[in-house]
């Protein structure tokens, strides 16, 4: 483990920015934080996490996949990949970074997202551990420990110093390239922060969070509950839950003709919008209860079926904090639980 | 996917000159849907409608776009076309690359490049065409005929003759209009009295022709075919139908100082009054400005000397609403007030007399019984001085622009009739040009110069100053002899200029009919359609067009009730099948296009949906009544979510549109 | 109040006056407050609750609810009734099948303000006057109400009930506000700041289409940007073309008929202050068309599906604000 | 003042979408081409029934794709074929124009004018003065969406 004094932080984001894209959370301006590409002078947002999931780095909202062109009448196909950078996500939390291996789960099995996996090569995440969680969280209802974060180095910020530890062999190149300015220290310096973070987790309001009843063998008796309906009754039917998701995953793919060519283009899709998996008969999923039933069904009992277990949720409280009407993952856990 | 055919018109070399038509032909073949793309010298021609019904049926195109001139020009001609080769019309556009390119460009290659652009976007349209078929809508065998001039009697007579009911409406008491107020007429000199009246009496006595008289048009609703009219019925205080014009209230009435306007205020009437001998309806009426009973409640002398009882102080304006099939605006003309021509000392002096007020002083029914005398002094002139074009031509902005076109002729008429009554007479006429064109027109001219010795003189007259003795000295410029004339004459008449009846303007608002911006009525086209209005089933007679004279405006009117009868003698018309309709499925039945209707096409029904969860349910819905909507498209963007769209011209085609000009 | 509300409403329900009773659940914490449907007393006691966080605006489910079998119930602050009005005047509420009562506000509070502050890991929030005591798992800390209002509570419109079939509470006066102060800001700034500022804003926007789906005005069967058919369809901003597109449209779309409740931006996850749009629509509307609240009685025409002769020259307006 | 398009004004080709209404201002187009009156090429008419028919939706589409202004002609209010269809363009214009202002987008780039069938004159002069106008503006970046650049 090595540490920097945290007056020179700007001195290691100049560092790496020499020869690779830097994203770190600042502030927006709107009270929130959002990632920005780092320029001098930027300092780390305070919050706690950022409104959009580190997601978007590896899976962006739009994405274009390639162009037609039309000459007469004949259409010439045009691949508009370009060889992506290499960047580093710097201050990814816990959370975020445990929705990445999910989303691998879904891009790099087979057959095997090429935009998605050339994204995962050239990215390199430097995490930082929490230590004033949110009442939201509730990350450790899936085994993720917040004070020890996932990435390929983890960080953790103790009085004026921010400590450094290679997890991956990717991490470890990219901290040789900043070794200079590290100095040595000992696991030790973070373990009081780990044990308190630790202690803080177990006292809040979601502490209790669990999934018990939710394996795949209950899959048709929680289908076919009778509660989904008066869950979803005043469902808005808006993208926010899915959008500021890290781990939602889902996308359509639609062309744009720009009158001198077409782009095809996929973005990220709502399950809870009218047109999800609209096909051409029409829509399988008709009502917004089976769209909002969906939802969760995946990411509590359809995700883990087909992924030993794993569920598609980090606990990150984003859709806690922003959906309208406040109606979550964490209500429907309760309401459908054994508990 | 369309089958497209493309047809590119040189229009000779009215395209051709400016757009390199091959190269445009050439350049759309290539675009979606097109399968054939050629060139002709004139595609409107029978020979060239030929290739496009040819290629329809070879190709069996499903659409055509024609790239010629403006489609108000021949979009009907090929959608006759179209139709004869069995094609649906509205599968057929057209690109205007003559009005709206190869004219007003006048390099080749910008030309031919804008000419390509715009058959591209015509080509997305059709690619989103559907085939419209038009809807019908009854015809109300009745028409309107505003004005009781002689353009409107004449109008009104062939329409009746032709078997269908015609009425006229006439805002003062009698018809008859300004012809009725002259006393000859040219180039053949008879009396205008003696061929005019006989056609008011036969307009009256027509069994198909009703007569409003004193009567306005207060609100016109509807479209082609089935108009609904409010007419104005204005209290005329005497019963119509009892009066029997003997005039006895005339002579009884008490109140005789007022100003007569069938005489232009050069004599005074009594306030019930009929406004001449021939007039029809020959009825009287009670003026409620001048008639002491009507506003003191003191008199009712005419009452009592009425055998017939006609009179009736308590009548109210009354309205009168009938559907009709077509109108016919006929307003007719009036001089234009001198105001702006002072110089003529038109104000300052009673001997300085309009065209029309002359005419009036040598009508034997005229205020000074048919004697040439001075309106001043009642003494006989022996100098008369005629000033052609006063405020015609004239660019200077105080007068009217164009050319009145009856003044040369009825200034060589007064001259003539002055001169052959009163050979003591010198009468000097100052002309910028004489224009006679017509039968027996410059003859007429010569003669009133070579038989009558009447003075033209190429000049215009600077200034008109009324002096101490009575004369009036007249200062002018003749522009042959180039010299500076001082002539001392008795009267000057002014040829003054003519406009369009003021009540025109709000009548053509009414009637949704456009006007130039002289205020005179536009036609559909000028040489093509010159008696219709641009707005379906409205027609034109006389002035209210465009100065003419009683020759012309005969003929018009009767050129307009053939019009009006082709009409009316159809049982249905075919709709613009461009008219707005509602996806059910998408319409909120907010009702914010109903209240954008001008029209009232949209109603609200109560229907049935089926709901996603498969329940059943209710939703009010909006639904276009095809026969009333005219196709403005108010509706269609008052409509949040888009349910309402517009046949023929869609969201989606007039988008289609956009991208491709903007490609 | 929640208790006499929750009496009332169960009374509503046992004397069979309506069936169903539209109102608001409580959450997990203080203020994740869930619009919901209560059927039986002993959901309203388990579940019914009413406090400064109670910010939904209800009117918009009656489009739903009033169509289902029944009567439905629903409690109404003062400036959702103008939403309700406006809805009544489109005809997309049943008026017969809601029974309207219209609840006392005294303002609603917004958690993000709270937070704004670094406040973290909150418990609990109790309130006193202008003071929230708020407790968190770091300690508790006390915030002055006034300043972590939702913006449309700091500019309260109006605390009358426009419609109402009961009332709980008083009813109050139409409110002067500033509310187009900010409006005005903008219009004096130069175009290119203009654009800067809506750059700098809608370029966070992520369509997740809350604003819109929350809106009362926006009740459409299906929309335009929903629907393939429009030729504007589209689910995510892929150009900061679309950005812009998706909220001018909208803005127009709402033009007249919004009557300012402030939903879209109470709900916007990247707090766009998307208020600023519609009230410069409804700004407009006053100064060149006259005066018009939305919803304020359901039989005024509105302002964009009418006119007069003399309405200004869409080319000679443009006069105020920087170029 | 004309821009004759073979003249050297300006070496900037703007595109210009106007939508006219079918009974005042096409038939103006018409007779100023009649007339022979000359105006910029650039300027593409797109002829619709009435000005009310403009749906503000065409107007951003046609930015979106790559013009750089977008007029409006409709028949002198008063004087719609409809009767009332101008007078509620006028109001719908009024209320648009005035939001793409208030988002700092050129405001040069939009306009509405009322020519009638008997103003040939008048159309060329206006095009030729809104060409101008746009050209004066430039390229319209604001209101673009940069797929659609070439």
């Amino acid at each position: 483990m090595r540490k920097l004094s945290l007056f020179n932080i700007s001195k290691l984001y100049e560092m790496i920015s020499d020869n690779k894209q830097l994203y770190l959370p600042v502030d927006n301006g709107a009270g929130q934080a959002g990632y920005k590409k780092w320029e001098y002078g930027m300092t780390m947002s305070q919050a706690l996490n950022t409104v959009r999931s580190a997601k978007d780095f590896f899976f962006p909202q739009t994405e274009n996949l390639v162009d037609f062109k039309m000459n007469g009448k004949n259409i010439e196909i045009i691949d508009t990949r370009s060889e992506a950078e290499d960047f580093v996500l710097f201050g990814v939390r816990a959370c975020d970074a445990r929705s990445f291996s999910i989303l691998d789960k879904v891009f790099l099995s087979d057959p095997v997202d090429s935009f998605y996996k050339s994204r995962r090569e050239h990215g390199t995440v430097i995490t930082l551990s929490c230590t004033r969680p949110e009442e939201t969280c509730f990350c450790t209802a899936f085994g993720i420990d917040p004070s020890n974060p996932e990435g390929d180095i983890s960080s953790w910020i103790e009085d004026g110093d921010i400590y450094f530890e290679a997890i991956t062999d990717k991490g470890a190149v990219l901290m040789d390239s900043f070794q200079s300015i590290l100095d040595e220290a000992d696991e030790s310096a973070v373990e009081t922060q780990k044990t308190e973070t630790r202690k803080i987790m177990a006292k809040l309001p979601l502490a209790d969070f669990n999934l018990d009843g939710f394996g795949d063998a209950a899959l048709l008796e929680k289908f076919n509950s009778p509660k989904w309906a008066e869950l979803s009754r005043t469902c808005l039917g808006c993208g926010t839950c899915t959008f500021v998701c890290p781990t939602c995953q889902c996308y359509d793919i639609c062309d744009f003709d720009t009158g001198h060519e077409v782009k095809r283009f996929r973005c990220w899709d709502s399950c809870m919008y009218s047109d999800f998996t609209k096909m051409a008969h029409g829509n399988p999923r008709v009502t917004q209860m089976e769209k909002f039933r969906q939802r969760f069904m995946h990411k509590l009992v359809y995700f883990p079926a087909n992924n030993n277990g794993e569920y598609g949720c980090v606990g990150c409280g984003r859709c806690l904090a922003k959906c309208p009407i406040s109606m979550n993952i964490a209500k429907v856990a309760k309401k459908l639980g054994d508990n | 996917m369309q089958k497209i055919g493309v047809f590119v018109c040189h229009c000779g070399t009215n395209i051709a000159g400016t757009v390199d038509v091959t190269a445009v032909a050439e350049a759309l073949k290539s675009e979606p849907g097109v399968v054939i793309s050629t060139d002709y010298p004139y595609m409107c021609s029978e020979s060239g409608q030929n290739i496009i019904i040819n290629a329809i049926r070879e190709h069996n195109l499903t659409g055509a776009v024609i790239c010629s001139c403006s489609p108000r020009m021949h979009e009907v001609t090929f959608r006759k076309t179209a139709t004869a080769a069995g094609l649906n019309p509205y599968m057929l556009e057209i690109a205007n690359i003559r009005e709206q390119c190869s004219w007003i460009h006048k390099d080749m290659p910008t030309a031919t490049a804008k000419a390509i652009v715009l058959g591209k976007a015509a080509i997305a349209k059709v690619n989103l065409n559907v085939p419209l078929i038009a809807g019908e809508s009854p015809v109300t065998k009745r028409a309107l005929v505003i004005g009781g001039g002689i353009a409107g009697i004449q109008t009104a007579l062939d329409i009746a003759e032709a078997g269908f009911e015609v009425d006229i409406v006439e805002k003062s008491p009698t018809i008859g209009g300004k012809m009725a107020q002259m006393d000859k007429t040219f180039p053949t000199l008879d009396c205008a009295a003696c061929i005019l009246t006989p056609k008011m009496v036969e307009a009256a006595q027509h069994e198909n022709i009703k007569i409003y008289s004193y009567s306005e048009v207060a609100e016109v609703k509807g479209f082609v075919g089935n108009f609904t009219v409010k007419i104005k019925k204005k209290a005329r205080y005497v019963k119509e139908n009892i009066c029997t014009g003997c005039g006895a209230c005339m002579e009884k009435c008490p109140q005789k100082k007022v100003s007569n306007e069938f005489n232009l205020g050069m004599n005074n009437r009594s306030a019930i009054y009929i406004p001449f001998a021939q007039a029809v309806p020959k009825v009287a009426t009670i003026d409620p400005d001048y008639c002491t009973m009507l506003k003191s409640g003191k008199c009712g002398i005419c009452a009592k000397v009425c055998t017939a009882n006609a009179i009736d102080y308590t009548q109210q304006d009354e309205y009168i609403e009938e559907k009709y099939g077509a109108i016919v605006a006929a307003t007719g003309y009036n001089p234009i007030s001198l105001e702006n021509y002072d110089e003529f000392a038109y104000s300052q002096s009673r001997d300085v007399v309009t065209s029309l007020e002359y005419e009036r002083i040598l009508n034997a029914a005229g205020p000074t019984d048919g004697k040439l005398v001075r309106p001043s002094d009642g003494i006989h002139p022996h100098t008369i001085v005629f000033i052609q074009c006063v405020g015609s031509r004239d660019t200077s902005g105080c007068g009217k622009q164009y050319c009145s076109k009856v003044c040369c002729m009825y200034t060589a008429k007064h001259a003539m009739l002055t001169r052959e009554k009163y050979p003591d007479t010198d009468v000097y006429v100052f002309y910028i040009d004489v224009r006679t064109p017509g039968k027996n027109f410059d003859e007429f001219y010569r003669r009133a110069v070579e038989d009558y010795d009447v003075h033209y003189i190429k000049g215009m007259v600077g200034k008109v100053a009324p002096d101490a003795n009575g004369k009036l000295m007249v200062q002018a410029s003749d522009l042959i002899s180039n010299e500076q004339l001082h002539i001392t004459a008795d009267m000057v008449v002014l040829a003054t200029a003519i406009e369009p009846d003021k009540s025109a303007r709000s009548l053509a608002t009414m009637l949704t009919a456009s006007m130039d911006t002289n205020d005179f009525f536009t036609e559909a086209h000028a040489k093509l359609r010159p008696v219709e209005s641009p707005t379906a089933g409205i027609f034109l007679s006389g002035m209210c067009q465009g100065p003419k004279d009683i020759p012309e405006t005969v003929s018009q009117a009767g050129a307009a009730a053939v019009k009006v009868i082709g009409l009316l003698a159809k049982n249905k018309l075919t709709c613009n099948p461009c008219v707005a309709h509602s996806d059910e499925q998408l319409c909120n039945g907010c009702s914010s296009c109903e209240k954008v209707c001008p029209y009232g096409a949209i109603t609200y029904i109560d229907k049935e949906f089926k709901r996603p969860d498969r329940t059943i349910a209710v939703r009010r819905v909006a639904s276009v009544n095809a026969a009333v909507c005219q196709g403005c498209g108010a509706c269609t963007v008052t409509c949040p979510s888009g349910a309402m769209d517009l046949d023929g011209f869609s969201n989606r085609q007039i988008m289609a549109e956009v991208d491709a000009i903007c490609r | 109040m929640q208790e006499i509300m929750k009496q009332r409403a169960s009374v509503l329900l046992q004397e069979g006056k309506v069936d169903r009773v539209l109102g608001w659940q409580a959450g997990v914490f203080v203020y994740d407050i869930t619009p919901s449907v209560f059927t039986n007393a002993e959901d309203l006691d388990h579940g019914f609750v009413y406090n400064d966080f109670c910010g939904n605006n209800l009117s918009k489910y009656l489009v739903k609810e009033s169509r289902k079998e029944g009567k439905v119930a629903v409690f109404l602050k003062p400036c959702d009734t103008y939403s309700f009005n406006q809805l009544i005047k489109e005809n997309r509420i049943l008026r017969d099948k809601v029974y309207v009562i219209g609840i006392e506000c005294g303002g609603k509070a917004d958690i993000e303000k709270i937070k704004a502050d670094g406040i973290r890991g909150v418990t609990g929030i109790t309130g006193e006057d202008d003071t929230y005591i708020v407790d968190t798992i770091y300690g508790s800390t006390q915030v002055s109400k006034s300043r972590v209002l939702l913006e449309r509570c700091m500019n309260c419109k109006s605390k009358k009930h426009v419609v109402y079939d009961e009332l709980i509470g008083d009813d109050g006066e139409v409110q002067v506000t500033d509310r187009f102060d900010m409006v005005e800001k903008l219009e004096k700034m130069s175009a290119d700041e203009r654009f800067e500022f809506w750059r700098g804003e809608l370029s966070r926007c992520i369509r997740c289409n809350a604003c819109r789906n929350v809106c009362p005005a926006c009740t459409c069967e299906k929309c335009v940007f929903d629907n393939d058919d429009s030729g504007v369809a589209g689910k995510a901003s892929a150009d900061t073309f679309e950005e812009n597109m998706y909220h001018i449209i909208r803005a127009f779309h709402v033009a007249g008929r919004c009557t300012d409740c402030g939903e879209c931006s109470r709900v916007c996850p990247q707090n766009i202050p998307l208020h600023l749009l519609n009230r410069k629509g409804i700004k407009d509307i006053n100064e060149y068309f006259g005066a018009f609240q939305a919803g304020e009685d359901c039989e005024a025409i509105s302002p964009m599906t009418a006119f007069t002769k003399e309405d200004v020259e869409p080319g000679t307006l443009h006069t105020k604000g920087g170029n | 003042m004309q821009i004759n398009e073979t003249s050297e004004i300006s070496k900037f080709k703007p595109v210009i979408v106007a939508f006219c209404c079918n009974w005042c201002s096409y038939a103006g187009a018409d007779l100023a081409g009649n007339n022979r009156l000359n105006y910029p090429a650039d300027v593409k008419i797109i002829r619709l029934p009435c000005s009310c028919r403009v749906n503000p939706m065409f107007i951003l589409r046609a930015f979106q794709k790559g013009a750089d202004g977008v007029i409006i002609c409709g028949c002198h209010p008063g004087d719609c074929h409809y009767t009332t269809g101008n007078y509620y363009a006028r109001r719908r214009m009024t209320i648009l124009f005035s939001m793409l202002d208030y988002l700092g987008i050129d405001r040069g780039r939009t306009r509405v004018e009322w020519v009638s069938a008997a103003e040939g004159a008048k159309f060329a002069a206006t095009m030729n003065d809104f060409a101008e106008t746009v050209i004066k503006l430039g390229p319209n970046k604001r209101l673009g969406d940069l797929r659609c650049r070439k």
